[in-house]
């Protein structure tokens, strides 16, 4: 199981609330804290502009993992995105896990504009989960085609 | 309902229709076979003499408050309330509709009813495989209450008491109120003990097994989908005219320009393969958080027998432990992602 | 192996020419298909239809603008209004598009033999009138008297403006262009097709009379010609209703038991007198 | 009736299973499966699962013959052409215990695909090598009216097979050449019939269609006066309780239509053909936003006009409907089709 880790690099898409995670993840730049270089980042409004939709997406795309990083309860720079977000994503965790969707594959976190550490941190210990899942997803879309072809359809 | 409450409804309707108050009112008529049952408009004093009110009556009209807004059923000048015969069930319907702005409650006249519980079809066809119904007691029978019990009358007269598990709706054998707490005219008494919000915990042996087994379980249900939107086109909040996961929907408002109907990202694809599928129904069991009201049509509706009121009573119960939220509980309620306690779980977010 | 219906063919884009400008610009694409064989196999009648398909965002079904007498290349003029339309209007000279038809039954040129031919376009809707009339300016000898009644909704809308006052100075044919409203600069005729159609009142005798247009245009054009005297066979048109797959297969083209993709577009009025109000 | 020229065998009951697994051998086998509460037309993979009393399968054999997902072509993302043609598979693909009406039905799935001038290549791969073998329905379902749309519960057309299920087994009678294929090679498992036993399936035959609960009225002769009845109320009346969801489409056995979308993914390009539905509100809208049938009365009065009017005038004699039941018994409205042709023949009657 090991050395098919080793070739399998997750990729990981992290949409970062511009106002707090997206300035944390460029402090963690600017000090040198090492991260694994996994995650694509989308820079969003607020972290409550992410719907689960979103996070489907990206699983459905074939991302290994989902990471959604928002200001800390009390920064939101619109006072009650966040607060929106940790209820919408409460109930969703618990849906993923309900119905047995790699719930692991989405972790959500709180990093404010100078938690630079806490960014690198957040990061290296999620890809780190991720990536003794191995490749195996639930929800890939081109999987599904192309087995359609090789069956020549149901 | 006894004939003669039957009667005091059809009277109550053609009162309203008569005096002109009422634009249009919303009943049930005798469907296919006695135990079937389909959504009536009445506009004319005659069209009131077909209304029925019995077990049969499973469908909820209150997606024709939605219906109605997309597709009048009068002309726009006409001001005038529309009636609506409501059971139990379908107030907290009404309420999240009122909430979520899609009618006013001076748009609506609400005549309660007292309901007893209302036949799932699935289940009456099983017992006519098994020859414990005929198909002479499909064509001639009728069906009533006599109170709890669901008797049917034979066309021979005689009168049968059928067994409530094996007939009715799952929501119905867990009924949390016979009347709706909404109502201009009440047909019958109030049911005085109504216990409130519907009972939500017969899917802990679902919670119980593991994430493996889940999966398993899922997987099966969603791989059926065949992607008809019965569930969505039934269902009592889901109003949007241009649905994220529907890709027909996108951008087609007369207003909506080339560039949005370029650009617009197609979230998924028209096929029924089961990613897409797990999308569409995923998608559609949050929307629902806060919102849906497990009036469990779409489990009623759905022909491909997936047990679409699993995820909504999961999601109910999660709203309402994680939040103390409610769906259709009061339109004073706000949305449930406007509110926000201290207390509200964030044990996992790092 | 029989052709499959479905392939698009692909089809190196030559030129493009920008008709109007704005949020519902106009662009015609003049395309060659890649490989020479489909160039020769692909023979068409004017007012036929072909499938123009983009990759990633589906089909849209486009009538040929250009004759068939008029070179081995297809031209298409499309306005930007839809989902396949608008990527389209990325496309330059030497990217491919997929092209596959023709489809659609045309204009029946041959029983319009010798007769005087009116067209009647109104803003997107002359392009397929096009192909009909520059086949018959090919065709001197064959038809009569050729005029051309066009408008639009101003003046920058007008496509093919240049060529059908070239038209117009070479004689061969009587153009009368129109707007919907007055811009100064404009000495021609100011209103509704319809009403232009009124003024000038072409005769009826041995003609027959072509429209395109929007849904209402339509409507009206075909209330004065009938008050002018034309009778039902003796006006054509096109109904221009959703289609997919163009190939009378995926059912949604119908109006009645006809099949628009396959026994139109184009149709008498006589016909639509007969067809159901579903269009 | 049992015709003569088509040769009659004997399946013993204990010999079915044995039947199954040659099946399973001489092609991919679909055959009625328990797919959670319903029952369906599924591949088989084990023969256990095949059932023996089962009730009507939620979808017809459209579901195998233009399947929900069908592949056209890939290409790849980027580049676009060459885009690579992906036509299915010319396996055989047999249907075990199919309905006589189901079978009925892809009549007119032919009339449309392989109509001229262009026939259909995916389809014609899957209904070519397509062998059909039905199963009598000695007990119709509640729903069923085939007998009053020129249908009836043992009838043979587009059947390879036909199975009767007698005393003790099943009554085996091979009617095309793709079914003798078949038969020849589990010739083992087969004994000849005994007089009784093809008597008593003749009875069983002959006494099926009295037992059909729905009859449909006249409808060759309302397919003439349909055309004038375009603007009845009645198509408001019914349209009015219509949510417009794709049920009765998706599970009619006639209905053919469909969609062609692109679907890209991982840097490859798909386009597939998906099921559509005419009771979907933009099935006919216009890119200028003009939609023919805005409402749901014009959408319902597509539905039944094209099965009944429009394919009749254009096939004489091909009424687009095979008596199935599913349109009205899994409609959530219970939108009744034999109400609504009740109603059209009775007010087509009166002005005709």
């Amino acid at each position: 199981m090991a050395q098919e880790n080793e070739a399998y690099e997750p990729k990981i898409i992290a949409f970062l609330c511009n106002w707090c995670s997206y300035a944390g993840a460029d402090l963690a730049g600017t000090s040198r804290t090492q991260y694994p270089p996994n995650i694509r980042v989308i820079r969003v409004m607020c972290s409550a502009r992410v719907e689960p939709l979103f996070v489907l997406k990206a699983l459905l795309e074939g991302a290994d993992g989902v990471l959604l990083s928002g200001c800390h309860i009390g920064d939101c720079h619109y006072l009650k995105g966040n607060f929106a977000a940790r209820r919408r994503y409460a109930v969703f965790v618990e849906l993923m896990k309900y119905v047995g969707i790699d719930p692991e594959r989405f972790q959500m976190s709180w990093v404010s504009a100078s938690e630079g550490a806490k960014f690198g941190k957040v990061v290296a210990d999620f890809v780190e989960r991720v990536a003794r899942l191995g490749p195996r997803k639930r929800l890939e879309l081109s999987e599904s085609l192309e087995k359609l072809i090789e069956g020549g359809g149901t | 309902m006894t004939s003669t409450r039957l009667a005091e409804l059809q009277r109550a309707i053609r009162e309203s229709i008569e005096a002109g108050t009422l634009r249009g009112a919303l009943c049930w008529e005798q469907g296919s076979n006695a135990f079937r049952s389909r959504p009536l408009v009445i506009r004319t004093v005659a069209d009131a003499s077909a209304a029925i009110f019995s077990p049969a009556c499973s469908p909820s009209l209150v997606r024709f408050l939605i219906e109605d807004n997309r597709y009048p059923m009068s002309p726009e000048e006409d001001r005038r309330p529309l009636g609506i015969v409501l059971r139990g069930c379908d107030d907290r319907g009404v309420i999240e509709l009122i909430k979520e702005h899609q009618k006013r409650r001076e748009e609506l006249m609400i005549f309660g009813v007292d309901c007893r519980g209302t036949v799932d079809w699935t289940k009456v066809r099983k017992l006519l495989r098994k020859g414990m119904l005929s198909s002479d007691d499909l064509d001639h029978g009728t069906l009533a209450w006599k109170e709890d019990d669901i008797v049917l009358f034979t066309a021979d007269g005689k009168e049968r008491v059928l067994d409530r598990k094996s007939v009715l709706l799952d929501k119905c054998l867990i009924c949390e109120g016979h009347t709706p707490r909404i109502f201009d005219v009440m047909i019958g008494e109030e049911d005085k003990n109504r216990k409130g919000m519907p009972v939500i915990d017969d899917i802990e042996s679902l919670e119980r097994k593991s994430t493996e087994e889940r999966w398993e379980f899922w997987q099966s249900e969603f791989s059926r989908c065949i992607r008809c939107y019965a569930c969505r086109n039934i269902c009592t909040y889901c109003s949007c005219e241009e649905c994220a996961i529907d890709p027909r929907t996108q951008a087609i408002s007369d207003k909506s320009l080339a560039r949005d109907k370029a650009n617009r990202p197609q979230w998924i694809g028209q096929d029924s393969m089961l990613p897409s599928n797990t999308f569409y129904l995923l998608t559609r069991a949050y929307h629902g958080a806060g919102r849906c009201t497990t009036c469990e049509e779409c489990d009623r509706t759905c022909p491909m027998g997936l047990s679409l009121r699993l995820l909504n009573r999961k999601v109910r119960k999660d709203v309402k432990r994680l939040f103390e939220y409610e769906a259709g509980r009061s339109t004073d309620d706000g949305p449930l992602y406007g509110e926000s306690r201290e207390e509200d779980p964030g044990d996992f977010i790092w | 192996m029989p052709e499959n219906p479905y392939l698009p063919y692909p089809a190196i884009v030559r030129e493009v020419r920008q008709e109007t400008v704005g949020e519902r610009a106009v662009r015609t694409f003049i395309v060659d298909f890649e490989d020479e064989k489909r160039a020769s196999e692909f023979r068409y009648r004017p007012g036929q239809l072909a499938m123009l398909s983009v990759f990633g965002k589906g089909e849209s079904m486009i009538s040929i603008a250009s004759s068939p007498t008029m070179g081995s290349s297809l031209q298409f003029t499309v306005m930007r209004v839809g989902r396949v339309t608008s990527i389209m209007h990325y496309l330059e000279a030497g990217e491919r598009i997929g092209v596959r038809g023709p489809y659609g039954n045309g204009f029946p040129m041959d029983d319009w033999e010798g007769r005087n031919l009116l067209f009647i376009g109104g803003g997107i809707g002359l392009p397929p009138l096009r192909s009909a009339y520059m086949f018959a300016l090919d065709n001197p000898n064959r038809f009569g008297e050729i005029t051309i009644i066009y408008g639009a909704r101003t003046s920058a809308d007008l496509v093919f403006r240049k060529e059908l006052e070239e038209i117009s100075r070479s004689g061969k044919a009587k153009v009368e262009l129109s707007i919907d409203r007055p811009e100064d600069g404009w000495n021609g005729f100011v209103g509704f097709v319809p009403a232009n159609v009124k003024r000038l009142a072409p005769k009826p005798e041995n003609t027959i009379a072509v429209t395109c247009g929007p849904v209402i245009m339509i409507k009206f054009v075909i209330k004065e010609l009938m008050e002018l005297g034309f009778k039902p066979d003796a006006i054509f048109t096109t109904l221009e209703n959703k289609m997919k797959c163009g190939i009378g297969k995926c059912g949604r083209c119908n109006i009645g038991p006809v099949l628009v993709c396959k026994k139109g577009p184009v149709f008498s009025y006589e016909q639509i007198q007969k067809m159901p109000k579903d269009f | 009736m049992v015709s003569k020229e088509s040769t009659l065998e004997f399946l013993p009951q204990k010999n079915l299973l044995g039947f199954i697994k040659k099946l399973m051998e001489l092609g991919e086998l679909y055959a009625p499966k328990a797919e959670g509460p319903i029952t369906d037309l599924r591949i088989i993979h084990d023969p256990i699962d095949v059932l023996v009393d089962f009730e009507q399968t939620r979808q017809g054999i459209r579901a195998i013959a233009e399947p929900q997902n069908e592949i056209l072509l890939t290409y790849d993302a980027k580049e676009g052409f060459p885009a690579k043609e992906t036509l299915p598979a010319t396996r055989r693909r047999i249907v075990l215990w199919c309905r006589p009406c189901d079978a009925r039905a892809l009549t007119f799935l032919d009339d449309n695909f392989y109509d001229s001038p262009y026939s259909d290549p995916y389809y014609a791969r899957r209904r070519e090598n397509l062998v059909l073998i039905g199963l009598g329905c000695s007990h119709p379902f509640p729903y069923c009216f085939c007998g009053s749309v020129g249908g009836d519960p043992f009838s043979r057309e587009n059947l390879d097979m036909l199975m009767t299920q007698v005393i003790g087994g099943y009554l085996l009678e091979t009617i095309t050449g793709k079914g003798r294929e078949i038969s020849d090679r589990v010739k083992e498992l087969l004994r000849a019939p005994t007089a009784d036993q093809v008597t008593e399936a003749e009875n069983i035959q002959r006494n099926a269609a009295a037992k059909l609960r729905r009859q449909a009225p006249d409808v060759s002769g309302l397919s003439g006066k349909m055309s004038s009845l375009f603007e009845s109320p009645i198509w408001r009346k019914w349209g009015e309780k219509c949510i417009g969801c794709g049920i009765c489409t998706y599970l009619c056995p006639t209905c053919w239509c469909f969609d062609i979308t692109d679907i890209e993914t991982k840097g490859k390009g798909y386009r597939i053909r998906s099921w559509d539905s005419c009771q979907f509100p933009l099935f006919t809208l216009h890119t200028s936003g003009h939609n023919p049938r805005p409402d749901k009365a014009s959408r319902l009065r597509q539905r039944v006009m094209h099965k009944f009017c429009y394919h009749p005038s254009n096939y004489p004699g091909h009424i687009a409907c095979v008596g199935c039941g599913r349109c009205t018994e899994l409609c959530p409205m219970d939108i009744d089709l034999l109400a609504i042709l009740g109603e059209l023949s009775e007010a087509g009657g009166k002005d005709a």
